[in-house]
C-alpha cells in the first residue's frame, strides 16, 4: 500500500566529535510496521545516531529519507513534525509538573493565547483508551513509578502524533512483567501502523519482539539481519568483535559466618513516608544475596538505611559483623569493611570534576596508607589508583584526568576496583551493570563472582532480574516496602519472582 | 499618638507600601521569568539603577515621564542583553558577571551623571517631568480603599497589573509552560521542541523590560531627579523575592510587599525615638523570620544537608 | 577642571607659602553642602590660587590620600567631615615634621585636639537651625512642625535639636515631630517618610536635614502644597515651596581661612564660623518670603545671637562647644 | 597529575593574557573618549602602584585586604558554601577588634594578637547564623547572607553609637560613629613608614599559603574539595558533610572576621560605621577571577591592590576620574569569567567542518 519500501532511511550518516567518530558513513533503513531493534556496545554510537534522526544533534554529512523524501531538519520540531517521536533512556519528565503538562509542553491545544486544557485533556485521554493507557493525569510526575513514568513518555511521543517511536533501552528498568507489558504494548502500536525502533542490550528481548535488526560497533554497521534468522551468540559476536559468555557459570562458594542481620528495620524518606517495613534478612560471608523489586518498592531507602545514607527508625537493627551499625556514621561502617557501589554512577558513585585519584581514593582516604597524620600520601594514592587503573582496565590517559572525559563503563569500572580492592567484609553493589555494554558486564559480573569466593558478603540489589538470577546464591525480592524470602529461591522461574516483585505469593515448591 | 493598631493597619502605611513596593514587584516579578528559564542573575541593582539614570534621562530630554520610562527599557534591554551575551554565549559564570555589572553600573550612571549632566552626586531639575498621580473616581467614594489605592502613578498600578498578567503567561499560556520546563530540564524542553536559547533570550528580555520599569519608577515617582546609587539595595531585595518565590510572580510581589510593608512602618515608627539603625534592620530580619516560619516543616533536629540546586 | 599638579617641591623660603589649596571630601561634588564649600574654591582660583578637590570613595584610602596631597606640596588642606578629619588629625604629627608649611582645616568638624598645625571649621548647624525654627514656629498655622532627618546620628541631631531650640525659644506652643529616613543617599526614602509625616500629622512646615534624601522630601512637600525649609545651602531652587534653607557659610569660610593661612597667620586648634564671627544663616534670596515683619525680628534675633543676648544652646548645653 | 596543571595552567594563561589584552583595549578606548592619553594615564597608574617605595606600601595595604576576603570568598565556593556575607562578618570582626583594642590593656604584641582573635572569631560567629538556618532551616544560605550583610552594617553602627557611644559624642567631640580610637598596643606594626602597610600582609600571605596546602595536601581540604564539587559523592564517602559545611563556613567567617580585625588594628585604629563598601564583594569576585585556586588569588589581589592604588594616583594626575578604573577593573572582571576555552573549541569544530577533505574521520 506504500509506495515506498522504507519508512526511514538514513544514508551516509557521519558525525565527529572532535576525534572521536561516533557515526561512520552510517547507513540505516527502517521497513514501515516494523520494529527494528538498534544495537550495540556504550558508546557505539546508537544514541548518536538516534540524535541525528531527531534533530537533537545534526550530522556532519549524510542524508535522511523519510516515506522516500529527502527531508532536512533545521530543529528538533522538524522531526517531530515528520513523525518522528523519541522516547529517551533518560525520561524526559519535568519535575514538579502535572501528567498531563509533561505530556503537552511544546504540543498544546491552544485557545486563543491560552493553553486549552479541557481540548488538551480530551486529546490525551483518547490516546490512552485507544492505545490502553491508565494514567492519572493530574498526578505530579515525581510521585509515579518508572514503569508509569515510561507510559507517559510513549503516550506524549503518541500525542505527537508519531509514525516512528524510538525506544531507547526502555527495558533496563523494568520488571520482567513490566518487560511483556511494554512488548505487548510494542506489539500493538505497530498493528496500529506505527514503526518502532527498539534500542537495548538486551539481546533475548531483540530476538522477542524485532524484525530486524541493525548492528553497530565504533560507529560503524557491524550488520543487518532478520530476527528470524540470527541468534543471540551471533548478534554478540558481532556487536563486541568476540566471543562472549552471555552465561556466567558460577561456583558454589563455600559461605561462611553471618556478615551481615538486618532485622526489623523500618525506614522513612525524607518525606517522612515509610519506605521500608520491617525487613529482616541476614547475609554471610562469601555469599551473594540479590534483592530484586519493582523500581519504589524500597531497595533505595533499604540501601541508604544500611550504608548509613539515612537514618532507620529507632525500632530496627542492622548489625555488620557483631555489631549495631543502625546509628554509626558512614565513615565508621566503611572503616569497619562495608564496601557501597551506588545506582547512580556520576551523582553519587563518582564526582565527576574531580580527578581520578580523587575518585580513587574516596571513601577511603581517612584509611592508613593513603594519608600521614593529616597530610594525604601521594606515594600510595599513586600507586593505588594505578593499581584499579591496571586491574580493571580502565581506559584513560592519566590519574589526573577529569572523570568527565571518561567513558560511563569505565567510571563504573574504576568504581568498583575502587570498592573491591579494600579488602572488604560486605559489599552493596546497585545496580552495577545498568546502560553498560555486554563485554564490560561480563568483567563486573565475573570480578563480583571473584569477590564472594574470596569470602566477602555480597547484598546486590538490581533491577535486572536476570542479573540477580545469574549471580545470587540467594533472591530476596522487596515489594512494597517488605522483604519476602522464599525458602528456596534458587528454583524459581523469572516469571514466577516477577509475579513475587508484584506482590504475588508463591509456595515452597514454586507455585 | 497613633495607636499600634492605627500604624500596622492605617492607610497611610499601606499607601506607602503600594508604592514603595513598585520597584521591587516590577523586577521580581521580571526576574520571575529569567529565573525558571535557569539562568541566574544578580544583576538587578545594575538594571535598575541603569534604567533609573535612562529614566531620568529620557523624561529630561523629552518632557515626558513616558518617553523616560522607554529610555530605561530600552536600556534594562541593552543590560540584559549584554548579560545574555556573556551568560549564553561567551558561557561566563553568571554571578561574576552579576556582580560586575552592579558595580559597573554605579561607575558607569555616575560617570554619565558628570559627562551629560556635569553634576556629581545627584541631578534634580524640574525638566525632568514625573507621571503624575492617576485619580480613579470609581475609588474615590470608598474611604479606606481611596487613601491607600487612589492618586498613585501608572507604574504602581503596572506592577500589580503584572502580577496577575505575569501569573496568567507563566500559568496558563503554552509560553509559560514552555519557559517552566526548561529550568526544571533542558535537555527534555529542547525536546519538546522548545528553542531553549530563545525562550532564555526572552526571558532575559522580559526581566531587562520589567527591571527597566521598576527603575523607572525611582526617579520619575515625584522626584525628578536621579541621585547616585538611588537604587539602594532594591535590586537585591528584588533577587531575594524571587530566590524565595522560587519564580512564582505572586509569592515575588508578597515578599516584595513585605520589604515594603515593614520599611513603609519604619516611617511612622521613627517618629517615636526608636533608633532608626533599629528600624533599617526590620525588612531584612522580616525577611529571616518569614524564611523560618515558611521552613519549619523542613526543620529536623540532626542537621542534614541537601545539596541544593 | 584643574591641571594635573606637578609635583614641586616645597617652597623652601619661609616667609611665602605656596598658594595651593585641596579639599579632600568624602562626600562627592554635587550636593548642596559640598557645591557650596567647593564655590569658595572657585573664589580662591580666581585670585591665582592652585585648587583640587579629592573625592575620597572609601574609609580605607582616607590616610593615604591625605598624605598623597601633602607629598604633592598643597599648603591648605581641608578635609570634610568627621571621619575623614579624625583620620588627618591622626596624621597630623607625621605631616608636621614633613610638610612645615602645611596646615589641615577640619571642615564641619568639631573636634578637641592639640595639634598646632590643624584646626577644626565648625559652623554649626545649630544655629541656623535654631533660627530656621524661630521661623517655621512664626510661619506655621498649625500646631506641630516636621523636622526630617536622614540617619539617626550625631551630626544629625545637632540639626533637629537647633531646630527644636529654636522653636522652643519662639515660645507659641509648637512642637516638633521628627522622623529620620535612615538613608542618606535615597531619595526615595526621603519622600515616603514625608509623605507618611505629612498624613500622619496635621503640619504645613517641615525642615529637611536628609541630604539626598532632602530632594525627595521637598518634593513629597511640594505635591502635599505644604512649605519646606531646605539645608546648607539655598535650596529654593529645587522647589518653589522651600521658602527658606538654612545656610551654613561654608564657602566664606574657606576662602578667608585659606588666604589667612599664606598670609602667616596663626589659627587656633578650633574656629567656629558662627553668627557671632560673621556667618550667615540664610540666604538673602529668601528674605522676601517671609512678612516683613518676622524678617525683622530674625535680624533681630541673630543680632541678640551675636551679641550673646540669647544663648541658643540654652538647654542644649551638650551641643556647646568650646572654642 | 603534571598533565593537569599543564594543561590547566596553559588554559589559565590564555584567559588571562586574552583578558587583559581585551581589557587594555577597551580601556584605551574609554580613557580616549574621556581626552587623556591612554599612554599617560596608565603610566599613572603604575606610577601610583607600585612607582615608590611609599606607593608599593599603600599598594600593600589595598593588597591585604583583598588577599584576605579572596581567601575567604575561596575557600567558600570551593567547598561549595554560597557565603555572600563576608562584608558583614567583615564589620562584625572589625568592631569586636576595635572593641578589644580600646577598652583592655594588654602588652603590646599580645593585644593586637588579642584583637585579631576575637575579630575572627566574631566573624566566624556571624557566620554561624546563616550556617545554623542552612542546617536546621534549610534556607539557602545566599539568601541569608545577603540579608545579613545588611543587617550587620545597621548592627554595628547601632552599637557603636548607641551602646559604646552612649548616643553622645564621640570622645574628642567628633560627630562622627565611631569608637574611641585603639590603644597603641593593639596597633599592627607598620612596616614602609608613612604609609598604612602593616604586618598584615604577611599574616594576609600565610593565611592564603595555608589556605593553598590545605586545599592541595590535606585530608580535610581533600574533603571539602569534593564537598564544593560533588556533595552527595562525598557523603557517599563517608565524610561528615554536616561538619565539614560549618567548618568551611565558619573558616570563611573567621577569615573575614580577621580581615575585619587587620583592618581596624592596621590601618583605621577605630571602628567607623560604613567604613568598607565592596570589600565582601571584592572578595567574590577575586575568587571567582582566580578560579578558586587560592595561589591564583595572591597574584589577582596584587593586580587589583595595585589597580586601587594606582587609580588614585591617576585621578590625582590627570583629569580622569577613578570611575573610569572601575569600569576597567570590571571589564576585566567580565573578560576573564568568559569561557574561552568552550568558544575556541567551539569555532576550531567549526573550522573543521568546513575542511572540504572529511571522510569520516578515517585518517585520523
Ligand atoms: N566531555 C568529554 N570530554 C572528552 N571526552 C569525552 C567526553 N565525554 C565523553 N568523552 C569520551 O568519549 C568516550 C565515550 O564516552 P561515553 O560516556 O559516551 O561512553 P559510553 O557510551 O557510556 O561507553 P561505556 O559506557 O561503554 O564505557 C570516552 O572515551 C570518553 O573519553
Ligand atoms: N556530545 C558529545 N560530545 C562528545 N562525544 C560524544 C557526545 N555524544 C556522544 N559522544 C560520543 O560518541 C560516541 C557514541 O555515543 P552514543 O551515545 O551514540 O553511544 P551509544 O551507542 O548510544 O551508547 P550507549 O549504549 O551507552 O547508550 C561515544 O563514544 C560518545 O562518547
Ligand atoms: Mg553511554
Ligand atoms: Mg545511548
Amino acid at each position: 500500500m506504500n509506495s515506498y519500501e522504507y519508512i526511514l532511511e538514513m544514508r551516509n550518516i557521519n558525525k565527529r566529535f572532535k576525534n572521536l567518530v561516533a557515526n561512520d558513513n552510517i547507513t540505516f533503513r527502517v521497513r514501515p510496521g516494523t520494529v527494528h531493534a538498534l544495537i550495540g556496545e556504550n558508546g557505539a554510537g546508537k544514541s548518536t545516531l538516534m540524535n541525528i534522526l531527531t534533530n537533537i544533534q545534526t550530522p556532519d554529512s549524510g542524508e535522511i529519507y523519510i516515506r522516500g523524501e529527502l527531508v532536512e531538519f533545521k530543529n528538533p520540531l522538524d522531526a517531530v513534525r515528520h513523525g518522528i517521536g523519541m522516547v529517551y533512556q533518560e525520561f524526559m519528565t519535568f519535575q514538579g509538573m502535572s501528567v498531563l503538562d509533561n505530556i503537552i509542553v511544546g504540543f498544546e491545544q491552544k485557545n486563543g493565547m491560552f493553553i486549552d486544557y479541557k481540548e488538551s485533556r480530551r486529546k490525551v485521554e483518547e490516546i490512552c483508551k485507544k492505545y490502553n493507557f491508565n494514567i492519572p493525569l493530574d498526578a505530579l510526575v515525581n510521585d509515579l513509578p518508572i514503569a508509569t513514568l515510561q507510559q507517559v513518555e510513549i503516550i506524549k511521543v503518541l500525542y505527537r502524533n508519531a509514525d516512528i517511536i524510538i525506544l531507547d533501552e526502555p527495558t533496563s528498568v523494568l520488571t520482567p512483567q513490566g518487560v511483556q507489558g511494554l512488548l505487548d504494548a510494542i506489539r500493538f502500536l505497530v498493528k496500529q501502523g506505527k514503526t518502532v525502533i527498539f534500542i537495548t542490550h538486551k539481546l533475548k528481548e531483540v530476538l522477542e519482539i524485532s524484525d530486524d535488526i541493525t548492528i553497530l560497533k565504533n560507529g560503524r554497521v557491524t550488520g543487518v539481519l532478520s530476527a528470524k534468522e540470527t541468534n543471540e551468540l551471533e548478534l554478540a559476536r558481532l556487536m563486541v568483535g568476540r566471543e562472549v559468555m552471555l552465561q556466567i557459570n558460577k561456583p558454589q562458594c563455600k559461605t561462611g559466618d553471618v556478615v551481615l542481620i538486618v532485622s526489623n528495620l523500618k525506614v522513612k524518606d525524607s518525606a517522612g513516608v515509610i519506605r521500608v517495613k520491617n525487613a529482616s534478612f541476614k547475609v554471610h560471608a562469601g555469599e551473594i544475596v540479590g534483592i530484586s523489586g519493582i523500581a519504589v518498592s524500597g531497595q533505595k531507602a533499604l540501601v541508604e538505611a544500611i550504608v548509613g545514607l539515612s537514618t532507620a527508625e529507632k525500632h530496627g537493627e542492622i548489625i555488620f559483623c557483631g555489631r549495631n551499625i543502625t546509628d554509626e556514621t558512614i565513615a565508621n561502617r566503611r572503616k569497619m569493611g562495608m564496601g557501597y557501589i551506588a545506582q547512580d554512577r556520576t551523582g553519587i558513585g563518582s564526582n565527576k570534576e574531580g580527578t581520578i585519584w580523587e575518585n580513587a581514593i574516596m571513601g577511603y582516604h581517612r584509611v592508613k596508607g593513603f594519608k600521614r597524620k593529616h597530610l594525604l600520601d601521594f606515594n600510595d594514592i599513586n600507586a593505588f589508583t594505578n593499581k584499579i587503573i591496571d586491574e580493571y582496565a580502565v581506559k584513560t590517559q592519566g590519574i589526573g584526568d577529569k572523570i568527565k572525559t571518561l567513558s560511563g563503563g569505565n567510571i563504573q569500572k574504576l568504581i568498583a576496583g575502587r570498592e573491591f580492592l579494600q579488602n572488604q567484609k560486605l559489599l552493596i553493589i546497585e545496580d552495577p551493570t545498568r546502560g553498560i555494554d555486554v563485554g564490560s558486564v561480563e568483567f563486573i559480573w565475573n570480578r563480583i563472582i571473584q569477590m564472594a569466593q574470596v569470602g566477602v558478603a555480597v547484598l546486590l540489589i538490581s533491577h535486572d532480574l536476570n542479573e540477580v538470577m545469574q549471580l545470587s546464591d540467594r533472591i530476596l525480592v522487596m515489594y512494597n516496602g517488605s522483604i519476602i524470602e522464599h525458602p528456596n529461591s534458587k528454583v524459581l522461574t523469572e516469571e514466577q519472582i516477577g509475579l513475587m516483585m508484584l506482590g504475588g505469593v508463591i509456595d515452597e515448591v514454586g507455585n | 499618638m497613633m495607636t499600634m493598631l492605627g500604624i500596622l493597619f492605617g492607610s497611610v502605611t499601606w499607601s506607602a507600601t503600594f508604592r514603595l513596593s513598585t520597584p521591587i514587584i516590577l523586577t521580581s516579578v521580571g526576574g520571575s521569568f529569567n529565573k525558571h528559564t535557569g539562568v541566574f542573575c544578580i544583576a538587578f541593582e545594575c538594571f535598575m539603577l541603569s534604567a533609573a539614570f535612562f529614566a531620568a534621562w529620557g523624561s529630561y530630554l523629552t518632557g515626558s515621564p513616558y518617553m523616560g520610562t522607554l529610555f530605561a527599557i530600552l536600556a534594562g534591554l541593552l543590560l540584559a542583553a549584554i548579560f545574555g551575551m556573556f551568560v549564553l554565549n561567551f558561557k561566563a559564570n553568571p554571578m561574576i558577571v552579576s556582580i560586575a555589572m552592579n558595580f559597573g553600573a554605579w561607575a558607569v550612571t555616575t560617570l554619565l551623571l558628570t559627562e551629560i549632566f556635569g553634576v556629581r552626586g545627584y541631578f534634580h531639575s524640574p525638566k525632568i517631568v514625573n507621571f503624575s498621580p492617576i485619580d480613579i473616581p470609581v475609588l474615590r467614594e470608598i474611604p479606606y480603599i481611596n487613601e491607600v489605592l487612589n492618586n498613585q502613578i501608572i507604574l504602581v498600578y503596572i506592577a500589580y497589573i503584572s502580577v496577575v498578567v505575569g501569573t496568567i503567561i507563566m500559568y496558563k499560556t503554552p509560553f509559560g509552560l514552555r519557559l517552566r520546563t526548561i529550568g526544571i530540564n533542558e535537555i527534555g524542553a529542547q525536546t519538546a521542541g522548545v528553542n531553549i536559547l530563545k525562550y532564555k533570550w526572552i526571558g532575559l528580555a522580559i526581566m531587562g523590560i520589567m527591571s527597566g520599569l521598576g527603575g523607572a519608577y525611582l526617579p520619575l515617582s515625584g522626584l525628578s531627579m536621579f541621585s547616585e546609587n538611588m537604587s539602594s539595595g532594591r535590586g537585591f531585595l528584588a533577587f531575594a523575592a524571587i530566590l524565595v518565590s522560587k519564580g512564582n510572580p505572586v509569592k515575588a510581589a508578597l515578599i516584595s510587599i513585605l520589604f515594603a510593608y515593614t520599611n513603609a512602618l519604619t516611617f511612622t515608627l521613627t517618629s517615636y525615638g526608636i533608633p532608626s539603625q533599629l528600624l533599617q534592620m526590620f525588612p531584612f530580619i522580616a525577611v529571616i523570620i518569614v524564611l523560618m516560619i515558611g521552613n519549619l516543616r523542613n526543620l529536623s533536629l540532626t542537621p542534614v544537608i541537601e545539596a541544593s540546586e | 577642571n584643574s591641571e594635573p599638579a606637578t609635583a614641586e617641591p616645597v617652597a623652601s623660603d619661609e616667609k611665602t607659602i605656596a598658594k595651593k589649596a585641596v579639599y579632600i571630601t568624602t562626600s562627592p561634588l554635587g550636593n548642596d553642602f559640598t557645591d557650596l564649600i567647593w564655590s569658595g574654591f572657585k573664589e580662591l582660583e580666581k585670585e591665582g590660587w592652585e585648587v583640587k578637590c579629592i573625592e575620597v570613595k572609601e574609609a580605607s584610602e582616607y590616610p593615604e590620600q591625605i598624605r598623597a596631597m601633602a607629598a604633592q606640596g598643597y599648603t591648605a588642606m581641608f578635609t570634610m567631615f568627621d571621619e575623614l578629619s579624625n583620620v588627618a588629625l591622626d596624621l597630623a604629627d607625621e605631616l608636621a615634621e614633613q610638610y612645615p608649611d602645611l596646615h589641615i582645616f577640619l571642615l564641619d568638624t568639631y573636634m578637641e585636639h592639640d595639634k598646632a598645625n590643624v584646626t577644626s571649621v565648625t559652623v554649626d548647624p545649630f544655629e541656623s537651625s535654631f533660627v530656621a525654627g524661630y521661623v517655621a514656629a512664626h510661619m506655621t498655622d498649625k500646631k506641630d512642625i516636621g523636622w526630617i532627618g536622614h540617619k539617626d546620628i550625631l551630626k544629625v541631631h545637632r540639626f533637629r535639636d537647633g531646630f527644636i531650640a529654636g522653636v522652643q525659644y519662639a515660645d507659641l506652643g509648637k512642637n516638633v515631630i521628627t522622623a529620620f529616613t535612615g538613608d542618606p543617599f535615597d531619595p526615595v526614602k526621603g519622600q515616603e517618610t514625608a509623605k507618611t509625616m505629612i498624613k500622619n500629622n496635621d503640619i504645613d512646615i517641615i525642615y529637611q536635614s536628609a541630604y539626598l534624601g532632602g530632594p525627595g522630601v521637598i518634593s513629597a512637600c511640594a505635591e502635599a502644597g505644604i512649605k519646606c525649609i531646605g539645608v546648607d545651602n539655598w535650596q529654593g531652587y529645587i522647589d518653589p515651596c522651600v521658602f527658606w534653607s538654612a545656610v551654613k557659610s561654608m564657602d566664606v569660610a574657606v576662602k578667608t581661612l585659606a588666604e589667612g593661612h599664606v598670609s602667616g597667620k596663626q589659627y587656633a586648634t578650633s574656629i567656629n564660623f558662627d553668627i557671632a564671627s560673621g556667618g550667615a544663616v540664610y540666604d538673602q534670596r529668601d528674605a522676601g518670603n517671609i512678612p516683613e515683619h518676622l524678617l525683622l525680628k530674625v535680624n533681630q534675633l541673630i543680632d541678640d545671637i551675636k551679641s550673646g543676648k540669647v544663648d541658643v544652646y540654652k538647654g542644649f548645653e551638650q551641643y556647646k562647644l568650646n572654642y | 597529575m603534571k598533565l593537569e596543571i599543564n594543561g590547566e595552567a596553559k588554559s589559565a594563561m590564555l584567559k588571562y593574557c586574552i583578558s587583559i589584552g581585551l581589557t587594555l583595549v577597551f580601556g584605551c578606548i574609554l580613557i580616549t573618549a574621556q581626552g587623556e592619553k591612554p599612554l599617560r594615564a596608565m603610566g599613572y597608574i603604575l606610577q601610583g602602584s607600585f612607582g615608590s617605595v611609599m606607593n608599593i606600601g599603600n599598594t600593600i595595604r589595598w593588597i591585604i585586604s583583598s588577599l584576605l576576603v579572596g581567601a575567604a570568598a575561596t575557600i567558600a565556593f570551593k567547598s561549595g558554601v554560597a557565603n555572600m556575607g563576608i562584608e558583614g562578618q567583615i564589620y562584625i570582626g572589625a568592631l569586636s577588634a576595635a572593641v578589644i583594642g580600646y577598652s583592655i590593656e594588654l602588652p603590646p604584641g599580645l593585644h593586637a594578637i588579642a584583637c585579631l582573635l576575637v575579630a575572627s572569631i566574631m566573624g566566624m560567629l556571624y557566620a554561624l547564623i546563616p550556617a545554623l538556618l542552612r542546617l536546621y532551616f534549610k534556607i539557602n544560605e545566599l539568601i541569608t547572607t545577603l540579608v545579613l550583610n545588611f543587617i550587620a552594617k545597621d548592627l554595628t553602627e547601632y552599637i557603636t553609637m548607641w551602646v559604646i557611644m552612649g548616643g553622645q559624642q564621640a570622645a574628642n567631640g567628633s560627630a562622627s560613629i565611631a569608637t574611641p580610637r585603639i590603644l597603641k598596643s593593639a596597633q599592627l606594626p607598620i612596616i614602609i613608614k608613612s604609609t598604612t602597610a602593616n604586618i598584615g600582609i604577611f599574616i594576609a600571605l600565610a593565611v592564603l599559603l595555608i589556605v593553598a596546602f590545605f586545599y592541595k595536601y590535606t585530608l580535610e581540604g581533600y574533603e571539602l574539595t569534593q564537598i564544593g564539587q560533588n556533595m552527595n559523592f562525598a557523603r557517599m564517602g563517608g565524610v561528615n558533610i554536616t561538619r565539614s559545611f560549618l567548618m568551611a563556613f565558619l573558616i570563611s567567617g573567621f577569615i573575614s572576621g580577621l580581615c575585619g580585625g587587620i583592618e581596624i588594628t592596621g590601618a583605621y585604629y577605630r571602628f567607623t560605621s560604613s567604613f568598607s563598601n565592596n570589600l565582601g564583594w571584592d572578595g567574590i569576585m577575586i575568587a571567582r577571577v582566580s578560579n578558586n585556586n587560592p595561589i591564583a588569588v595572591i597574584f589577582v589581589s596584587i593586580i587589583w591592590g595595585g589597580l586601587k592604588q594606582g587609580a588614585m594616583n591617576m585621578e590625582r594626575m590627570t583629569s580622569l576620574n577613578r570611575l573610569i578604573v572601575i569600569i576597567i577593573q570590571m571589564l576585566f572582571v567580565l573578560f576573564v569569567s568568559i569561557d574561552y576555552d568552550s568558544i575556541i573549541n567551539k569555532w576550531k569544530s567549526k573550522m573543521e567542518l568546513k575542511k572540504p577533505d572529511y571522510n569520516g574521520g578515517m585518517n585520523i
